[in-house]
């Protein structure tokens, strides 16, 4: 995970179509060599699938955190591929544990799970930057402070961009949905006769997946909301215009999959059975025959029953309202500004509001650059602010220590400030290594015999 | 010093009132305005043989003067500004530019005050109003009014906001630009003048009408009986019961505090149907006559009232308790929309608003008038300048005014105050009269031709300083304390905009 | 039930991280007060009836209404504002205080003692580390006071934790250990208020050597 | 089948029964208590108006919204009656469903590019994605202690027997009528009666609704408060017969509905800075239920 800094850099800086392949497959190579050693090593699966999980969970809040800050759409979409391996790492890690644990049933879902996910966030990931690609094409600009309205331009992007965004949210009845439903019955399958610490590794990652897809949809009505709804914020020479035909197409058939997935999951989880069934092989005296237990896929198929039937309904309800509606007279004017006559553009919120409460509930957590010239006096003669996200860990790992290392004789001074509650802070920093230090050391020695085992 | 010094309610010959160079003038009345205990109750204009006469009225608390001084200069003229020195002018200021164009070189803030269809820019509208904006594509607006969901008077509230904080709010009114000070010239007969007093603002009618009968009473030399300035300081002390008490429901009602909203406005209304027992409205209209009365108080009414009263308290005191004491309510109140004292003075706050940030600005205590030279009135005063200061104040100001009716009806004056034919008012003179309206202080202020006749009428409410402090307390808030820091200021829009 | 009172012990902490107000804080700690009454009466009721009085006079008249009352006393003599004004943001202290929680869950975990109760060394050592805590990020003296008292809290239960039969004499040493803690501090506060303007920290560091 | 009818009766009055104890206890008579669902039919029968800054979204918007509810409502169970949809995990499905809801409730209010609406949307999104947590632990600690994962089963495997389960449903009550309330978007968190559209969350989103589509969304309201109503009711009822279970489930709906009335009437609403630290104390509470659980299986002694 701390080895994603360059992710973001390098999408905004590629192409669209570039984007879409890189976070599609680029990306998916490190899973795949993760699956690959799980295949090929022999060793504690618990204490591996534990490592996988925790590493899975931080990176996936951590990323989704981040890209929830971001002002440029593809600086966003690239953090969010930091989150879905997070919820790919969730699936594997699971499995792993599964396997440890000789539970098929646990190995069975985290594994499908995960698998899914990848083949959903290749498909959803794509979508979106090509829809960003579009958006980009026909604004020049990728700053969604800029933008606005676009959905009246770019009727096709809009509603493409719109059903990706309702998928990577993991929202159903599309595909995120699914894969994420499987980690979540592997989390509660998880959740079966466990010693205390497992069961909280179990219950941080649910608290973790929990929050990421709260937190994903926090971002995503940002994003679809700020780029495409509203009132235009800037007047774009040439006016921005719908994608060509050509470029639609494809995505199109994306969205194909994509409500595919969503609608018959049963098929193609049934097409991930042998790949799982490589890794449910490693348990002793599992099933060989199917390797998806059969509960496992009645619950998929449950799940693509819900989600037709949901849009059966929402249809039906729509259909109810436009009959009843339809003869009704329905006017158009302004949207209420409280009799207000000006010009109303600047009235309408930004991404940077939208998000601001979160923003401050997180900035402990992040470095973030404020620029601002406050308003100040009775009578203010002029005010200014931006805000730059800038990676913590990018910073600390790499930019920090230099500093630090300077700074660290002068460091000692401080110590003694004469605050008493920074006597406290020493106290409590002493007993909590009286605690800590005999509990790590043992830790240390149970990570060198797994390391050993390697 | 060059100016003249009068005392409340006092007629002087026009001719007695210094008239100064400009830059003079300028520089006397803003280092009058360096101490605190001075503050300008008026500066206006009015045209005189095709010049612009400006008045500046500044009153002294301590002494419990007022120091007038003018200068003549011509209309469309460019002048220095004492806003630029004084941030209190300049409202004054800029409805001075409004009113004879007279542009101001380095008036930090000379826009419109309000829609000005008689005024020297007519195309000034809403729509062109020059908004401050901050230059930030991350922040957003937030635009409330002029029709606001409440069925409340038309004002509009640009914010700018980052996310739920507001950086800077505006505020723009005049909607309801009705021309009252020139009405006052065009209609000839006392009584229609006196009802116009009343409807100046329809939450300060005793205020103002006591404004108006005291300087219409000084202006022809009458002065009022015992009786007449009894029956006034009570109306002006149940005034300021009721509309007190009906903010407290209001500052409960913004907070979602239902219960004090229910109880506080319940006790509102005896308060209020006690002045449709005395003088047959609810609102006080008709109570307060120049040279008279037609509802003299008496014995019966006295009784009433303290009837009234004994069953207002224990309850007030009750639901007072309950309040104050609640957390919830405590942790919406506390340390929301501040204004400092330094804010305060330097904007010129009058009334409530300015005596809950430290600032003893009281015409009850400074310019008594009617019986309050009797009551020794002592201001309360707070210093935090925060919501929980204004309802504060409010609950001991209400308290206070219990009291001090209950004093007054002890020592009742029974004479007689039937209405007595007025004399003519004194030619070419001025008058300036302040009140201590449950807001804050009210002037109102007239100037008479050869023959008597009214030249120019000038009314100032309390709002009309007091809107700035609004916007000052409420930044660097939650968006979401707008409504409650709005409530406990509790301003008046057409006393503003009249 | 004693692992219900001991839950809503752990639920008061929860609660007291983001209180706002200096009131709430003392109406946590008389709650609190009234938990470990609930607690000790439970655990120690089949013990000798003297104990049980000593029980009964150190968890209600001290601890639910002596010392809260006193530090109400304290508050409002000396003017002090009826805000907590943490250093951190309260969502931070949240999040912190929960983690406590976990974290001390999960060293509890770890000890494999069979003379300990490991639900009362769980919220005795989340007690404490969040009195520490609150000790630490609160600008102001008499939420100090209170964080001891948070920990006074803690070393009470993890007192009963050790066994049932508590000794008379680490009794009478909490309570008196106590009694000084808050009599001390109260005069503290007292005296600060005399001469500093408001008794916050930042103005103590002034007062080094 | 029979819980969606029963569902859907609770929604008939329950909003009204809140009113009206708000109303009772300022000393007012206060309306009917239907008068909430006159409104929504008086809202059926009207014309609309439409911004003309929306899009499809604004249109199709408050449909999805109601059906995302009614179908959440499917999921729920009454006792030993299951609901319409039950499989492992329907809770999971439960909270997402709703999810989707409430996306297409925001982009609608971020669709009519006003600043009171997209006030609302920032304020809802955020609150919702802190209140997640909370719910999912605590039906994970229920799925922990029964052993099951659906609605149904879970609430058939409870059973309260010792202090520790009392303490525990209590927790857990309490943070499901929490969670109703900010779901609703009601008090200490949001305060549907104040008139301004600067200090509420649900309420100013819906600003620029009108006609149908407003009935839509209001109807679409109470239903989700009955619907919380049920789940919480399910902790009572979950093992008694029907005889009992049934006018039980309407007691515990009713007195829900009066302890929502009571928190409206005696406290003032939170700041909007504090909301966040309230909502997540929430998922604490829910890690407490949890250790509970842990507790009570005997895992952790």
């Amino acid at each position: 995970m701390p080895f994603h800094t360059w992710l973001p850099h390098a999408h905004p800086a590629a192409p669209s179509h570039v984007s879409g392949i890189m976070s599609g497959v680029l990306i998916k190579i490190g899973i795949y060599g993760i699956l690959r050693m799980i295949l090929l090593i022999k060793t504690d699966y618990v204490t591996a699938g534990y490592i996988i999980l925790f590493a899975a969970v931080i990176s996936g809040i951590y990323g989704v955190m981040l890209a929830i800050l971001q002002h440029n759409l593809k600086t966003l979409l690239a953090y969010h591929s930091i989150e879905n391996i997070g919820i790919i790492g969730i699936g594997i890690g699971l499995g792993t544990i599964g396997i440890g644990a000789h539970n098929p049933m646990l190995a069975a879902l985290g594994f499908a799970g995960g698998m899914l996910h990848v083949l959903n966030h290749s498909l959803f990931k794509s979508l979106l930057f090509f829809s960003a690609g579009n958006v980009y094409q026909a604004t020049h600009t990728l700053n969604i402070e800029k933008m606005g309205g676009l959905i009246k331009k770019m009727p096709h992007t809009a509603s493409l961009f719109l059903l990706a965004a309702l998928a990577i949210c993991g929202l159903p009845p599309f595909n995120g949905f699914v894969s994420e439903f499987l980690i979540y019955s592997g989390l509660y399958q998880g959740l079966g006769n466990q010693s205390p610490v497992p069961l909280f590794a179990i219950i941080a990652s649910l608290f973790g997946l929990v929050l990421i897809g709260g937190l994903a949809l926090l971002c995503f009505t940002k994003a679809f909301g700020i780029v495409f709804l509203g009132t235009p914020r800037r007047v774009f020479v040439p006016a921005p215009v719908e994608a060509s035909w050509g470029k639609l197409v494809p995505m199109y058939a994306t969205l194909a999959l994509i409500m595919g997935i969503g609608l018959f999951p049963g098929v193609f989880l049934q097409a991930l059975s042998a790949p799982v069934a490589a890794f449910t092989a490693k348990i002793p005296g599992a099933p060989q025959v199917s390797a998806i237990p059969e509960n496992a896929s009645r619950l998929v198929a449950n799940i693509g029953w819900c989600a037709a039937g949901f849009i059966a309904l929402a249809g039906l309800v729509f259909f109810i309202r436009q009959k009843a509606t339809g003869r009704k007279p329905a006017s158009v004017s302004g949207t209420w500004g409280c009799g207000y006559v000006g010009d109303a553009s600047r009235m309408q919120y930004s991404a940077g509001s939208f998000i601001r409460s979160y923003r401050k509930l997180a900035e402990p957590l992040f470095s973030i650059h404020k620029k601002k010239r406050p308003v100040e006096g009775i009578f203010p003669v002029d005010g200014w602010q931006e805000t730059h996200p800038y990676d913590a860990l990018e910073e600390w790992l790499i930019d920090r220590p230099l500093r630090k290392l300077k700074h660290f004789m002068g460091k000692f001074q401080f110590l003694q400030n004469g605050n008493p509650q920074f006597y406290v802070l020493y106290g409590i920093v002493f007993i909590t290594l009286v605690i800590l230090v005999p509990l790590v050391v043992d830790n240390m020695y149970a990570l060198l015999d797994f390391l050993n085992q390697l | 010093m060059d100016n003249l010094i009068i005392k409340n309610h006092e007629t002087v010959p026009l001719a007695s009132i210094p008239v100064l160079e400009y830059d003079k003038f300028l520089a006397q009345n803003t280092v009058l305005l360096a101490e605190e205990r001075r503050h300008c109750v008026q500066y206006y204009g009015f045209l005189q043989s095709g010049m612009v006469q400006l008045l500046c009225c500044i009153a002294d608390d301590m002494h419990g003067t007022i120091l007038v001084s003018s200068a003549l200069v011509g209309k469309k003229q460019i002048l220095p500004s004492f806003t630029a020195h004084r941030p209190a002018f300049h409202k004054f200021e800029r409805e001075i530019h409004e009113n004879f164009g007279i542009a101001y070189a380095d008036h930090p803030w000379l826009k419109p005050v309000r829609y000005p269809f008689d005024r020297a820019r007519p195309q000034n509208d809403i729509a062109n109003y020059p908004f401050f904006q901050i230059g930030s594509e991350e922040l957003h607006e937030v635009g409330v009014g002029p029709i606001h969901a409440g069925v409340i008077e038309p004002g509009h509230f640009r914010f700018v906001c980052n996310g739920e904080q507001i950086l800077h709010l505006e505020i723009q009114l005049g909607f309801q630009h009705r021309g009252v000070e020139r009405l006052f010239l065009a209609k000839q007969h006392l009584l229609q003048r006196t009802v116009l007093a009343e409807s100046i603002a329809g939450d300060t009618v005793a205020g103002h009408s006591v404004a108006f009968a005291n300087l219409w009473e000084s202006l022809c030399g009458f002065r009022a009986g015992a009786g007449l300035q009894f029956a006034r300081t009570l109306a002006l002390e149940l005034e300021r019961i009721a509309v007190h008490t009906g903010d407290l429901s209001a500052l409960c009602t913004d907070v979602a505090y239902q219960l004090g909203s229910a109880v506080f406005g319940r006790l509102r209304t005896p308060l209020i149907n006690y002045f449709q027992i005395w003088c047959g409205n609810r609102f006080a209209k008709g109570l307060i006559r120049a040279g008279g009365s037609h509802f003299p108080f008496n014995e019966s009414l006295a009784e009433q009232l303290l009837e009234m009263l004994d069953a207002f308290e224990p309850d007030f005191d009750a639901m007072c308790e309950e309040t104050f004491t609640l957390p919830t309510v405590l942790a919406r109140f506390e340390k929301t929309g501040v204004v400092t004292h330094d804010q305060a003075v330097a904007i010129g706050t009058v009334g409530m608003a300015a005596r809950v940030s430290g600032l003893n600005r009281d015409i009850r205590a400074s310019h008594p008038h009617d019986f309050y030279p009797v009551l020794q009135h002592q201001p309360i005063i707070k210093h935090h300048g925060d919501v929980y200061s204004r309802a504060q104040l409010r609950r001991r100001e209400i308290k206070q005014s219990i009291g001090y009716i209950r004093h007054l009806l002890k020592h009742m004056p029974l004479d007689s105050a039937t209405p007595e034919p007025l004399g003519q008012p004194a030619p070419e003179s001025l008058t300036l009269s302040l009140t201590e309206g449950w807001r804050g202080e009210i002037c109102h202020c007239a100037v008479t031709g050869v023959r008597g006749e009214l030249v120019h009428y000038k009314v100032k409410d309390p709002s009309f300083h007091n809107w700035l402090a609004l916007a000052l307390a409420v930044r660097n808030n939650e968006i979401s304390d707008f409504p409650v820091c709005n409530k406990s200021f509790d301003l008046s829009y057409c006393g503003h905009d009249l | 039930m004693t692992s219900v009172l001991l839950i809503t012990f752990a639920a008061t902490l929860i609660y007291i991280s983001i209180a706002n107000r200096l009131l709430t804080y003392i109406n946590i700690l008389a709650f609190q007060g009234l938990l470990l009454f609930g607690v000790s009466f439970i655990e120690l009721n089949e013990i000798n009836t003297v104990n049980l009085i000593f029980i009964l006079l150190e968890t209600i008249v001290f601890k639910t209404l002596a010392v809260p009352l006193f530090l109400g006393y304290v508050i409002k003599k000396n003017r002090i504002t009826r805000e907590a004004e943490p250093y951190l943001p309260n969502f931070l202290s949240l999040v912190i205080v929960t983690l406590i929680i976990i974290a001390t869950f999960l060293i509890s975990n770890i000890i494999h003692d069979p003379r300990l109760d490991k639900v009362y060394f769980v919220v005795a050592l989340s007690s404490l580390f969040t009195g520490l805590y609150i000790i630490m990020t609160r600008k102001k003296l008499i939420t100090h006071v209170m964080g001891f008292l948070i920990i006074e809290n803690g070393v009470f239960i993890l007192s009963l934790a050790v066994g049932a039969e508590m000794p008379m004499l680490v009794n009478t040493g909490i309570l008196l250990d106590l009694f000084v803690s808050v009599l001390l501090l109260g005069v503290f506060v007292n005296k600060i208020g005399d001469v500093l303007p408001s008794a916050d920290v930042d103005q103590l560091q002034n007062l080094k050597d | 089948m029979l819980s969606l009818a029963m569902i859907f009766l609770a929604s008939l009055f329950f909003t009204g029964i809140v009113i009206r104890t708000k109303s009772l206890v300022s000393g007012r008579k206060g309306p009917g208590i239907f008068q909430p669902l006159k409104d929504v039919v008086r809202l059926f029968k009207k014309g609309a108006v439409f911004s003309q800054t929306t899009s499809f979204i604004f249109q199709v918007a408050p449909s999805i919204y109601f059906a995302s509810v009614v179908m959440a409502i499917l999921v729920v169970p009454v006792g030993q009656s299951k609901g319409l949809i039950s499989f492992d995990g329907d809770f999971v499905f439960f909270a997402y469903i709703l999810a989707l809801g409430k996306f297409f409730s925001i982009i609608s209010a971020l669709d009519t590019g006003s600043s009171f609406e997209g006030m609302g949307a920032s304020r809802e999104a955020l609150f919702s994605m802190l209140a997640e947590p909370a719910f999912f632990i605590t039906m994970g600690s229920f799925a922990l202690l029964t052993g099951h994962t659906s609605f149904h089963a879970i609430f058939t495997a409870l059973h309260f027997g010792s202090y520790v389960s009392y303490a525990l449903g209590t927790l857990a009550t309490f943070v499901l009528i929490m969670i109703a309330m900010i779901e609703n978007s009601r008090m200490p968190i949001d305060d549907p009666k104040t008139h301004l559209e600067l200090t509420m969350i649900h309420e100013v989103m819906i600003l620029d609704n009108s006609g149908f589509d407003l009935g839509l969304i209001l109807y679409a309201t109470n239903l989700k408060f009955a619907m919380y109503g049920a789940i919480i009711a399910n902790f009572f009822i979950s093992n008694l017969p029907l005889a009992l279970a049934v006018p039980l489930f309407f007691a515990v709906q009713f007195f829900f509905a009066v302890i929502a009335g009571l928190l409206e009437s005696f406290a003032a609403r939170f700041r909007m800075a504090h909301n966040a630290e309230f909502i997540y104390t929430l998922t604490s509470f829910s890690l407490l239920i949890f250790f509970g659980v842990l507790l009570l299986m005997g895992k952790f002694i």
